[in-house]
C-alpha cells in the first residue's frame, strides 16, 4: 500500500523494500544492504531534493 | 556533482531479527555499505506508512524496512 | 493573530453564556469534558493561554452545528481554526490519526513531487488539459490506496463523475499537478502549508483556463468558496459543486435515471451542509433515484450530526460513538442503504459499521446517481 | 383616526371619545380585541383578559 | 369600522384625508341579531385563525364568541354560495333576521381627521423557521398563543390539555369512524336483502360457492374494507385510551428574540407569560409541573419578581439556565429537550408531554406596507421609528403610535401607551386649524 502511495507522489517505488533477515543471517543483511544501495545508486537522488 | 552520489538510505530493522543480524554482521566482519543509517524498532509491525513517508520527505533516498 | 484578535474576528464577545453551542455539540455529550461554552468563557476571562494547552483544543469536530444555532452567531469553529493556528506557533502538536500520514502526504505535495494522480481519469473517460471546466478532483487517489482495507471504493466516485460528465457532452480537465486542497492543514492549523498548497492550486487552475471548477468533495468547495476568497481575493473563476451541475443537467434533460432505489436515507455531511447551505440539492437527486422510498433521519439537514472526526484529527472513542449512534439513527428510518456525499464521511462510517452486525449499506450519491442513469 | 383595534387602539379610542372628540377606529379583523382576546388570563394578577 | 382597511391617506397634521375600504360582510350589521343560527347549518369548515388553527369554525361565523360587533360574517373565499359558485344559501335561509345579503359589495368611505394613531399591534415569530426546535414538525412543540388557546375555556379544549397529537389521532380515528359506519351501513342493508350474515357470505364467497349476483363482488370488496378499518382502528383506539393530557410541561424561553439569527432585540413579555401559563396549568391540574428554561427570566415590572417566586414556591415551576439546544420526538410523540444546564454545567436531555415556545413578537406582517402608504420611518428592527425621548411621534407630524406597533411591550405599558398618545392626538386636532374640525380627531 505504501508503495502505491509513493507511486502515486511520483516518488519510485523501487525505493522501498521490505526483507525479511533473521537474527542468524549476518552475511544476508550484509548483503541485502549492498545490492539495496547499489540500486538506489542507480536510482539517483530522491526527487524532493531536500538538503538533508 | 561529487564524483559518485552516495545515496542515504533508511533502515528500520526489527530489535529481534534484522537487527540482531546487522549485528551478527558487523561481528562476523562482513563488509556492507556505509550508506544505510539504522533505526530500531522494537517489531517490524510498529512501522507504519508514515514511517516512511516522512523518511522521503526528510531527504532518505531510499527505505529498507527489515524484519 | 493572538486570542484577543480572534475573539474579536468571531465576535466571541457576544457571548450569552446560554448553552446552546455546548447542548448541540456532539462530542459534549460523549465526552463531557469538552464544551465549547466553557472555552469561549475561558477566552473570555483571559485564560486564553491555558486553552492553547489543552487537549480538548483538538477534539473539536468544526462541524458548524454551534454555530448554526449560536443566538450571538459567534463562529466557534473558526474561533476553534484560529486557536489551532496560535497554538502551532507555540509548537503543540495536533493528535493525528492515521499516525498523520495523511498530513505526511499534504506535506510532501508542498516540496514539489511530480504526482502521477490521472491514470485512472483516462480510464473512465475523456479528459482534457486545457478547458472551460476544470474538475478538482481532490484527496480520491489517496483515498483509495489508504483506505481500500475499509472496502471504500472512493476513485470510481471521481471516475463516475468524469463518465457523467462526458455524458452530458463535458471534457474536464484533470491535473497531475493539482494538490490537496489544504482543508485538513488549515483546520490543524497549519496556516503556510495550507498556503502553499492553495496558491500551487490557484496556478494549476489558471494555467488551465478553466472558467468554473467542479466538485465533488464538500471540503474542497467549501474551502475554495470560503477560506480561497480570504487567503487570495477574487479567484477568477466560478465554484460549482457537482450537483449543482447535475440539477442543470436535469433541467435541461441531458440526463435522466430510474427511480427503483431504495429504501434509503441521507447523510448531510458538515462542509456541504451546514457550511456551504448545500441541502436540497442531493435530496433532489435522492428523490429522483427513491421516491417515497427516501427517508429522512431523525436529525437532518441543519440538525445533521458530524460523521464523528475531521481533518484527519483526533479519532477517539468519542468518535466511534458517535458514528454508531448516526449509523443506528439511519437504521432507525428503516433504510437498506445510508447514502452519504463525502468521502469522508463514507470512510468513517464504513470504519465504525465495519465493527458491528448492522444491516445496512453505505454508498456514496455520486456513484448511486451513476448507476441509475439510464 | 385610530388604526387598530387592539387593546392599545381601543384605549387610545376610548380616551379620545371621553375627551369629546369624535374617533374612526378602522380594525381589519371582523371583530375588535386584537391580541389581548387571546390571552387566557394576564399576570401578574391572573385576571380574565376580556 | 371593523373588517376595513385603511387604502390611501393625504394631507398633513391637523387635516388628513383617508379613504377606508370598508370589505363587505354579506351580513347586514344592522339587522344581524348575533343568534348564531346560521353557524349551526353552515356546512363548510374551515381552520379557526381565531384559535390559531387548533379549532374549526363554519365559512358563516363569529371571530370570536364574545366579539364586538356582535354581527356574524361570511369567509367569501370558503363559502359555497359565494366563492366556489355552487348552490347553497342554507344562512340566508334559516336566517330569521334576513340579514344575509349575498350581494353586498366593498365599500369605501372617505374620512377627514385631524390625527392619526397608529395601534396596528404585532405578530408572533414563526417559529418554523428554526429548524433545531422542530415546529411544525413534532405535534406536541406548540407556541405560547397555541397554548394559551389549548389553556382557555372557550378555547378548542375547553381549557384542558389535550396534546396536539392527541387532537391529531381523535380526528383520525373520527374519519376512520365515519368510513366504518359507512360500510357497514351498507353491509347490513346487503344482509337483510340476502338473509345471510356477512362472515358466513365471505366464506362462501372464497370458497367460489357463493353464486352469482350483481351485489357479490361489492358486498365482498365492503366487507374486506370493514376488515381493513376495523383493523386500522384498533391500535389507534388502544393509543387513544392510553393518551393522558400533558401533565409534564417545558417552557423554552427567548425564541426568535435575543437571537442574531432572527430579531436581536428582547421581545419583554414573554418571560412573564411563560410563568403565568405555567401557574394556569397548574391550577386547573395540580399535578402539572413545568419547567421553564430561560437565560434569565425577565421579571421587570411591579409585582413581577413576587409572581415568578411564588410559581416556582407553589406552582411546581422550576426555572432552568440555559438555552434548549435542539428538541427531538420519541414514539409516543413526547418531546426531547436538549440542553446544557450552565449551573451543572452538563449536558442534559429530558422528555416532556409538551413544550411550549415562547416566540418573540414582532412587527405585524402589513407594516411595511403601512410605513409605504404613509410615509413613515422604520427602525432598525422594523417597528415604527420614534425617538427615545418622543416615543408616541412617527417621523411624520400628526401621526402617533403606541403600543407594539412600536416596539414589544406589555399590556400595562400598552395601555400607558394608548392614553399618551390619545392625548398628544387631542394635542394636535384641539390646536389645529379650524379647517380640520369638521372630522373631529
Amino acid at each position: 500500500m505504501t508503495r502505491e502511495l509513493l507511486d502515486l507522489m511520483g516518488i519510485d517505488k523501487e525505493r522501498l523494500v521490505l526483507e525479511w533477515v533473521s537474527s542468524a543471517e549476518g552475511g544476508r543483511f550484509a548483503e541485502v544492504v549492498t545490492s539495496f544501495t547499489q540500486k538506489i545508486k542507480d536510482l539517483g537522488k530522491n526527487p524532493l531534493g531536500v538538503a538533508a | 556533482m561529487a564524483a559518485e552520489f552516495e545515496p542515504k538510505i533508511i533502515a528500520f530493522c526489527c530489535n529481534w531479527c534484522a537487527y540482531a543480524g546487522a549485528d551478527l554482521a558487523g561481528v562476523s566482519r562482513l563488509q556492507y555499505p556505509p550508506n544505510i543509517r539504522v533505526i530500531r524498532v522494537m517489531c517490524s509491525g510498529r512501522i507504519s506508512p508514515d514511517f516512511v513517508l516522512k523518511a522521503f520527505q526528510m531527504g532518505a533516498d531510499g527505505v529498507l524496512v527489515s524484519g | 493573530m493572538n486570542i484577543e484578535d480572534a475573539a474579536q474576528a468571531t465576535q466571541t464577545y457576544y457571548c450569552l453564556d446560554c448553552g446552546v453551542c455546548t447542548g448541540s455539540c456532539p462530542v459534549s455529550r460523549v465526552l463531557p469534558s469538552f464544551s465549547p461554552r466553557i472555552m469561549v468563557e475561558k477566552a473570555l476571562l483571559g485564560l486564553g493561554d491555558e486553552l492553547l494547552k489543552d487537549r480538548d483544543l483538538w477534539s473539536c469536530l468544526t462541524c458548524s452545528r454551534c454555530f448554526e444555532r449560536c443566538p450571538s452567531s459567534i463562529d466557534f469553529p473558526e474561533f476553534m481554526r484560529l486557536l489551532r493556528e496560535e497554538a502551532i506557533k507555540l509548537g503543540t502538536q495536533p493528535a493525528y490519526s492515521h499516525h498523520g500520514m495523511l498530513q505526511t502526504i499534504m506535506e510532501l505535495q508542498t516540496q514539489g513531487i511530480n504526482q502521477r494522480k490521472t491514470d485512472w481519469a483516462r480510464e473512465a473517460g475523456k479528459v482534457a488539459e486545457k478547458g472551460d471546466t476544470f474538475f478538482f478532483v481532490g484527496c480520491m487517489p489517496y483515498f483509495q490506496v489508504i483506505f481500500r482495507y475499509l472496502g471504500v471504493d472512493s476513485l470510481s466516485v471521481s471516475q463516475n463523475i468524469i463518465k457523467i460528465l462526458n455524458g452530458a457532452g463535458i471534457e474536464p480537465v484533470v491535473s497531475d499537478d493539482e494538490h490537496c486542497c489544504g482543508h485538513d492543514m488549515l483546520w490543524n492549523g497549519q496556516v503556510e502549508t495550507f498556503e502553499k498548497l492553495a496558491s500551487h492550486n490557484l496556478e494549476v487552475i489558471r494555467a488551465s483556463g478553466a472558467k468554473r471548477v467542479v466538485f465533488n468533495c464538500p471540503e474542497g468547495f467549501y474551502t475554495f468558496k470560503r477560506h480561497y476568497t480570504e487567503h487570495f481575493g477574487d479567484l477568477g473563476f466560478e465554484i460549482i459543486h457537482f450537483y449543482d451541475l447535475v440539477a442543470q443537467m436535469f433541467e435541461e434533460g441531458s440526463i435522466s435515471v430510474e427511480n427503483g432505489v431504495g429504501p434509503i436515507t441521507y447523510h448531510d455531511p458538515c462542509r456541504l451542509g451546514r457550511m456551504a447551505k448545500v441541502y436540497d440539492g442531493p435530496r433532489d437527486i435522492l428523490t429522483r433515484l427513491a421516491g417515497d422510498n427516501f427517508v429522512e433521519m431523525e436529525r437532518n439537514r441543519e440538525n445533521a450530526v458530524c460523521c464523528g472526526t475531521s481533518g484527519w484529527a483526533n479519532c477517539s472513542t468519542g468518535s466511534k460513538q458517535i458514528q454508531v449512534e448516526r449509523l443506528k439513527e439511519a437504521q432507525a428510518t428503516g433504510a437498506k442503504t445510508l447514502v452519504t456525499a463525502c468521502q469522508k464521511c463514507q470512510i468513517h462510517l464504513t470504519c465504525a459499521l465495519s465493527n458491528f452486525e448492522m444491516d445496512l449499506e453505505l454508498k456514496d450519491l455520486t456513484s448511486l446517481l451513476a448507476e441509475a442513469i439510464t | 383616526m385610530v388604526l387598530g383595534g387592539g387593546i392599545a387602539g381601543i384605549q387610545t379610542s376610548l380616551d379620545l371619545a371621553e375627551m369629546g372628540i369624535q374617533v374612526h377606529l378602522v380594525e381589519t379583523l371582523p371583530c375588535i380585541g386584537g391580541k389581548m382576546a387571546q390571552l387566557d388570563k394576564t399576570f401578574p394578577t391572573n385576571d380574565c383578559a376580556i | 369600522m371593523t373588517y376595513s382597511h385603511l387604502e390611501e391617506v393625504s394631507g398633513e397634521v391637523g387635516a388628513f384625508q383617508l379613504k377606508v375600504r370598508k370589505k363587505a360582510r354579506y351580513v347586514n350589521e344592522d339587522l344581524c341579531t348575533g343568534c348564531g343560527a346560521c353557524v349551526e347549518k353552515c356546512p363548510t369548515t374551515v381552520e379557526d385563525a381565531f384559535n390559531v388553527g387548533l379549532g374549526e369554525r363554519k365559512a358563516i361565523y363569529k371571530y370570536f364568541p364574545q366579539g364586538i360587533p356582535s354581527t356574524h360574517c361570511i369567509d367569501a373565499e370558503n363559502c359555497r354560495q359565494l366563492g366556489q359558485g355552487k348552490k347553497c344559501g342554507i344562512c340566508a335561509k334559516v336566517c330569521q333576521a334576513g340579514a344575509v345579503d349575498y350581494e353586498q359589495q366593498d365599500q369605501f368611505v372617505d374620512l377627514e381627521v385631524g390625527a392619526i394613531v397608529l395601534a396596528t399591534g404585532y405578530d408572533v415569530f414563526d417559529p418554523s423557521v428554526i429548524p433545531e426546535y422542530g415546529y411544525g414538525r413534532i405535534d406536541n412543540v406548540v407556541t405560547a398563543i397555541e397554548f394559551e388557546r389549548l389553556l382557555s375555556a372557550s378555547g378548542p379544549t375547553h381549557g384542558h390539555l389535550d396534546r396536539p397529537s392527541e387532537l391529531a389521532l381523535r380526528v383520525e380515528i373520527a374519519a376512520l369512524d365515519k368510513d366504518l359506519k359507512k360500510f357497514n351501513r351498507q353491509i347490513d342493508k346487503l344482509e337483510e336483502k340476502h338473509g345471510k350474515k356477512t362472515a358466513e357470505f365471505v366464506k362462501e364467497f372464497k370458497a367460489g360457492q357463493a353464486g352469482e349476483d350483481g351485489d357479490f363482488e361489492r358486498w365482498a370488496s365492503l366487507a374486506e374494507k370493514a376488515a381493513v378499518a376495523e383493523e386500522k382502528l384498533a391500535p389507534l383506539n388502544k393509543k387513544e385510551a392510553a393518551a393522558h393530557t400533558a401533565k409534564k410541561l417545558a417552557f423554552i424561553q427567548c425564541v426568535g428574540s435575543r437571537d442574531f439569527r432572527f430579531n436581536r432585540f428582547c421581545s419583554s413579555y414573554c418571560c412573564m407569560h411563560s410563568v403565568k401559563e405555567a401557574m394556569i396549568a397548574h391550577e386547573h391540574d395540580n399535578e402539572t409541573t413545568s419547567s421553564i428554561f430561560c437565560m434569565d427570566l425577565r421579571a421587570v415590572g411591579r409585582g413581577f419578581e413576587e409572581y415568578k417566586l411564588r410559581g416556582g414556591k407553589s406552582a411546581n415551576i422550576q426555572y432552568i439556565r440555559g438555552r434548549v439546544a435542539e428538541i427531538t420526538e420519541d414514539e409516543a410523540h413526547n418531546p426531547i429537550v436538549w440542553y446544557e444546564s450552565t449551573t451543572t454545567r452538563t449536558v442534559e436531555h429530558e422528555t416532556f408531554d409538551m413544550v411550549v415556545l415562547a416566540t418573540a413578537c414582532v412587527p405585524s406582517a402589513g407594516t411595511p406596507k403601512l410605513a409605504e402608504l404613509m410615509g413613515l420611518d422604520l427602525d432598525e428592527n422594523g417597528f415604527f421609528k420614534t425617538d427615545s425621548l418622543i416615543p408616541l411621534d412617527t417621523s411624520r407630524p400628526g401621526i402617533f403610535v403606541c403600543g407594539c406597533a412600536q416596539g414589544p411591550m406589555d399590556i400595562p405599558e400598552s395601555v400607558a401607551q394608548a392614553s399618551s398618545a390619545a392625548a398628544r392626538a387631542a394635542e394636535v386636532v384641539f390646536t389645529a386649524p379650524k379647517a380640520a374640525s369638521g372630522g373631529g380627531k
